[in-house]
């Protein structure tokens, strides 16, 4: 994996042809056709879980507006593309962090959306059993290693986990997803280095929204083809287009490639567009209606469907099929969450500690240090 | 007097020290074009224009130091930190480097310098964004910190600190941003290092700051319907802590309970009990207690929440507890 | 029964913790080639080579955090911050990361990480270099904060925290590390959470942790001389604190002086005052004073250095006024 | 200023002639020409700082040893050239920040040896009036902004001083040294982005001796060529012998003239060898002889002796005339910090705020928080 052959050529800057759904039913004869030697069953379960990230987000967004939800609440929409990419290059063995913008991360890992809705409503169901909500989602067994709500976390934690990779001489990489505003922080730089110096596993994946909440990229970021930055650690950079799952899944896989055989870290930048604001609140008024125009050109799901049909691998019938499916799967897994018991206030002292000792503290607040009434500490 | 918000108080302040002095500016994430998380820059970037209200990228320990390096050559900086948890990224910068400046160098420079950032938990935010840690700053000599409780407090202090040469940190919070109240429009410029009896009383001392002054004076105002008179004490300034207030109010009434968001043990509420010990012993009828956080990671889930954090029900049921020790009340 | 130092108590833990378990390693700057800027890690990139004893740049926050990452793989890091005053640095990884990643996914990944730090003033190393903010970490559910103040506890406590499944950060101290003490050759593993009388005694309760065991036993050995018995608790473990013991002790000799070298206001100290007067309250007979070092930033002149650190001295008066407030030596 | 044309051309991979004092006497002649258009006078001076410094680190080592300093100490032998070259490329106007190992700079500065001397004893009469120490030297009237000891905390300080020159279109520049390892923090990242972001007039100097304290820069920085990194802000880069206080002097004011004249930040990177360990209490162990021996190799001091009787400009009398007023200086430097006063105690309070307030705590440590024998607290 080397840096991206012409640097300045860009997805962005080479906009594809803006897809209109096609009106009129194509003629139904073609045969599907593989696309870059992906099969067409393939293609569809990409497409499906792009359909169920979307409905699963824009459910979460409905939720969050009728306060079934707390917190912040970030969405993957206009990600979509980006966010099966990636996961679908993994290995199971595979491990990810992510940011608080994890949703989709979660159902591309394989989480049960049910398990994921019932982290939004906080239930005990939830992947982190209601302690996460929305920013925090973990699961042990699909290796998701957490989503991080402060800026830039959670890459030494990726670097880390690489570590003890390599450390075991295992054949598993390590994912770190991140936002293009979280190229500034220190830890990316240090995260980086360490990862390029100590040959680790790990594939930085840099979502290039090209926004942090208001802030663009070019506010934000002194060098804006975040892919170069990979050089100041002597590490492959490469763009992609994030709108093109094929594209972001055939960079990661050659980057997890790389990781596993050559112990070399890699940066890949996926270039997308955000379709709303920062979070569910966020009304998005620094954007200029032309800008919110092009976001929605950049759309990933009319641009896949699209490319589908062209290659014979989708129809209207089918569609129809995959968006009822995830709308029903959506719909239980709301269902799910709205069913499913809040944590009983005594689990409250459950997680301070791992290991039990002496003299934790387990007072609520009008709690005394000692008993009041009868004042006897021992 | 005009009645504002919290935020309007800090939003209207903001900009008659822009317009005041040249040398201020705002330095900070997302407070321009996107007006702030928490909309308090709202309109200033229009008014003021890029150079005098300055976003920045996501690189809290790079713009804090900058906005200390600004002050040093005689800039009046007032940084914005999103919350108070991302200040743990500046710390080193605000703790090692801008309140050491002054003393290390043998007072040839100072630094002055606001960080506003709200503190609070009770938002669903979960562990990481609810922490109230402003213990971190109080702590250290070099720097000041202020904790207002109402409007006009807030565009007070505000003031006071841009108007001081050292680095002053603004404690606000995320729960009294939409609280109102009456700001004069005399342009006050709080005393820093001062604590405030808000509500006299005689039968028991209420101390609080911040967020924890309102749920304090609404526990006063509860008790006073049975005949009991609580005195609320709004602390203010964390740093310098103003003890003489503190105890002279506890030698009047005999006992006392500290109201804090934070977690108790080692929290800002440990020093005012020490405090009150060591200055009241003799006046003292029952223990300082202390109602206060309680010492988890602070989880999403609502209902962990509601339980974890203080609230009217935990100060009035020790202010009860407090009252029956010093057999004022009935047992 | 051996005698050692401080360090080589650490050096010989470190060695034998890294034979034990093959998921043990050690991160930090300067730990290898150079064998740790005190020297604690002499000896051991040789043994071990540099899979098991790995340098890192200066890049505190990214190796701290890499550690964590580590952990919730299962392999049990042991870091060194060079000082205490550069984990500033990392703290963000420390209390956002390390305190959360068990309770913010609801008890899923444990954190097997230990930080080894020293604190300490008194070298002349500055305002920046002699900071004691064990308090930060002290402060923070999730953590656990040991204080060893003999080579026995150093070593005994490091293998606790080794074995511990949650990130512990062990608080060394500059000036220990040369001191010497016998060391049981049976690995004690020390209990998490614990105070311990070390010296008992009937008219007061002199508390201290780390270095300032050492000077309260001192003092309690002066006092010794004229018949006035000391009782000396080590605090051991700042987080969890073991309140009982210290108000058992207290509810015994009826007084309490604190011996900290950090900042008085809102130190350690704060908490230990606090606590003594809700569990002991009606056996004080005197306030519960502290003594804790100037809140200055630490000068680097030496009488300046001198003046601002509590010493023997200091301890003695404050001990001797607190007698004298029981009435129990003459006025 | 543009990145060097040759990258990877480095001092150290070429290093010149081994130069041995003359013993012999040259013939008194030849003119003295200028080298590179720096007259006579100019170079001797440079050679008089330069000697200047050696001998107060030496004298510093010496009274370290004899306890009359205290903390650490950090030296700048080796360094010399580069810390001439810095200096004495700037305006008198322009702001200097460094770290720890920054006597030298301050010597550069034009500081009087006398009272940077009395710094280390830690006297009233020192820089930072004996409360910085070694360490932390600093000095309003000579723009010296402060060592700092904390690595890499110099350097936001430098850009917010920049921003303060740029918020007032002053015609100032603002120079900020660092190590080599320095380069791997954090704050360098966030710092190099927010300066080439804004436009600031500021050089960053890095001083690669190679080592951190007993880390190589290869094992600390996955990209070595560390004027390489710059890239990663689109910010101009180059590397120059630090041995050669001209190539030095030639870099910086290049770069000062493209902060004044365009608002663009530069990273120029100096490479030398120190001489000795860390700091002074550092046997410097970790070092093989080899290694240690091509250190002294990279001496600047017979280097640009040399270079200078090559020229005609110095003869042996005209260097010993130099040795012995530096000799003197530095004597009289610490005669003065010797005889100077150490801070009253009662100063202690003096410096923690600059605007008094109500309540500061002015407490000694056996002091009660009130009158303990009459308690009244108003
Ligand atoms: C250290 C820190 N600073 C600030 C924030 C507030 N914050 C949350 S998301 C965000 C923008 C992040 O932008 P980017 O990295 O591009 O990710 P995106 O949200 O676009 O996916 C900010 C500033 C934070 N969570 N953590
Ligand atoms: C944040 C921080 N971490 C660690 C240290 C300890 N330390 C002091 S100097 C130094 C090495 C610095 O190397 P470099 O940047 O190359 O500068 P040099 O000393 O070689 O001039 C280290 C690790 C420190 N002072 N600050
Ligand atoms: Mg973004
Ligand atoms: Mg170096």
């Amino acid at each position: 994996m080397a840096e991206s052959p012409v640097p300045g050529t860009t997805a962005e800057a080479e906009p594809g042809p803006i897809p209109d759904l096609p009106r009129k039913r194509r003629p139904r004869s073609r045969k599907p056709k593989a696309i870059d030697g992906t099969e067409p069953e393939q293609l569809l379960e990409y497409l499906r879980l792009m359909l169920l990230i979307r409905r699963f987000e824009e459910r979460a967004a409905q939720a969050y507006t009728q306060a079934r939800i707390g917190g912040y609440c970030h969405l993957n929409l206009g990600e979509e593309a980006t966010v099966v990419g990636v996961t679908q290059a993994m290995e199971p063995t595979d491990y990810l962090f992510t940011n608080y913008r994890e949703h989709g991360y979660a159902l591309g890992r394989g989480i049960d959306p049910g398990r994921a809705m019932a982290e939004l409503y906080g239930r005990t169901t939830g992947v982190s059993k209601g302690w996460g909500g929305s920013m925090h989602m973990f699961d042990a067994q699909a290796r998701l290693m957490g989503g991080y709500g402060i800026v830039g976390g959670q890459l030494p934690l990726a670097v880390g986990a690489a570590l003890a990779v390599s450390y075991r001489g295992s054949a598993e990489a390590v994912v770190c997803h991140m936002g293009d505003g979280t190229t500034n922080i220190g830890a990316f730089h240090e995260s980086l280095n360490l990862a390029s110096l100590w040959d680790l596993p790990v594939v930085f994946v840099v979502v290039n929204n090209q926004l942090g909440m208001g802030t663009s990229v070019e506010q934000s970021c002194a060098e804006p083809e975040l892919h170069r930055r990979a050089a100041a650690y002597r590490m492959a950079g490469v763009r992609v287009d994030g709108t093109d799952v094929l594209a972001v899944r055939d960079a990661v896989r050659e980057a997890l490639c790389v990781a596993r055989r050559e112990q070399r870290p890699t940066l890949v930048e996926a270039v997308s567009s955000r379709l709303r604001g920062h979070s569910v609140v966020d009304p998005a008024r620094y954007r200029t209606p032309q800008e919110a125009d092009a976001a929605q050109r950049e759309d990933p799901l009319p641009r896949f469907q699209h490319r589908l049909r062209e290659a014979g691998v989708l129809d209207d019938r089918t569609l129809a099929d995959l968006q009822s499916a995830v709308a029903a799967e959506v719909t239980r897994a709301a269902a799910f969450a709205e069913e499913s018991p809040h944590p009983q206030v005594a689990s409250l002292f459950d997680h301070t500690y791992a290991t039990a000792v002496a003299n934790e503290s387990r007072r609520l607040p009008a709690d005394a240090l000692f008993d009041v009434e009868a004042p006897a500490c021992q | 007097m005009p009645v504002m918000t919290y935020r309007q108080a800090l939003r209207e302040t903001l900009r008659e020290e822009l317009q005041r002095d040249p040398d201020v500016l705002l330095i900070g994430e997302e407070i321009g074009a996107f007006e702030g998380s928490y909309k308090i820059t709202e309109g200033l970037l229009k008014e003021f224009g890029p150079r005098r209200v300055r976003d920045t990228p996501i690189a809290e320990e790079g713009f804090v130091g900058a906005a200390i390096g600004a002050a040093m050559l005689g800039l009046r900086p007032i940084v914005e930190i999103m919350t108070i948890n991302f200040s743990l990224l500046a710390l080193d910068q605000i703790v090692n480097h801008a309140a050491k400046i002054y003393g290390m160098f043998g007072g040839q420079t100072s630094v002055p310098l606001v960080i506003r950032t709200p503190g609070g938990g009770g938002q669903q935010l979960g562990a990481t964004h609810s922490q109230n840690i402003e213990l971190y700053y109080s702590f250290v000599p070099g720097l000041k910190v202020l904790a207002p409780s109402t409007p006009a407090e807030a565009a007070a202090m505000l003031r006071a600190a841009v108007r001081d040469d050292d680095p002053v940190l603004l404690l606000e919070n995320l729960g009294l941003y939409n609280s109102r109240g009456q700001v004069p429009d005399t342009a006050e410029v709080a005393e820093i290092g001062r604590a405030a009896v808000v509500r006299p009383g005689r039968d028991l001392t209420l101390i609080g700051y911040s967020r924890m002054v309102s749920v304090a004076l609404q526990v006063a105002e509860r008790f006073a319907e049975s005949g009991v008179e609580i005195e609320v004490v709004d602390l203010r300034s964390l740093r310098p802590l103003d003890r003489a207030t503190l105890v002279e109010s506890v030698r009047r009434t005999g006992c006392a309970v500290v109201a804090e968001d934070d977690w108790l043990t080692y929290g800002i509420g440990a020093e005012i009990a020490a405090t009150i010990q060591e200055g009241a012993f003799d006046h003292l009828d029952a223990p300082v207690r202390r109602v206060a956080m309680a010492e988890v990671p602070l989880p999403y889930a609502k209902p962990l929440e509601l339980a974890a954090l203080p609230n009217v029900t935990d100060l009035a049921t020790v202010v009860e507890q407090t009252l029956r020790a010093t057999r004022r009340v009935g047992a």
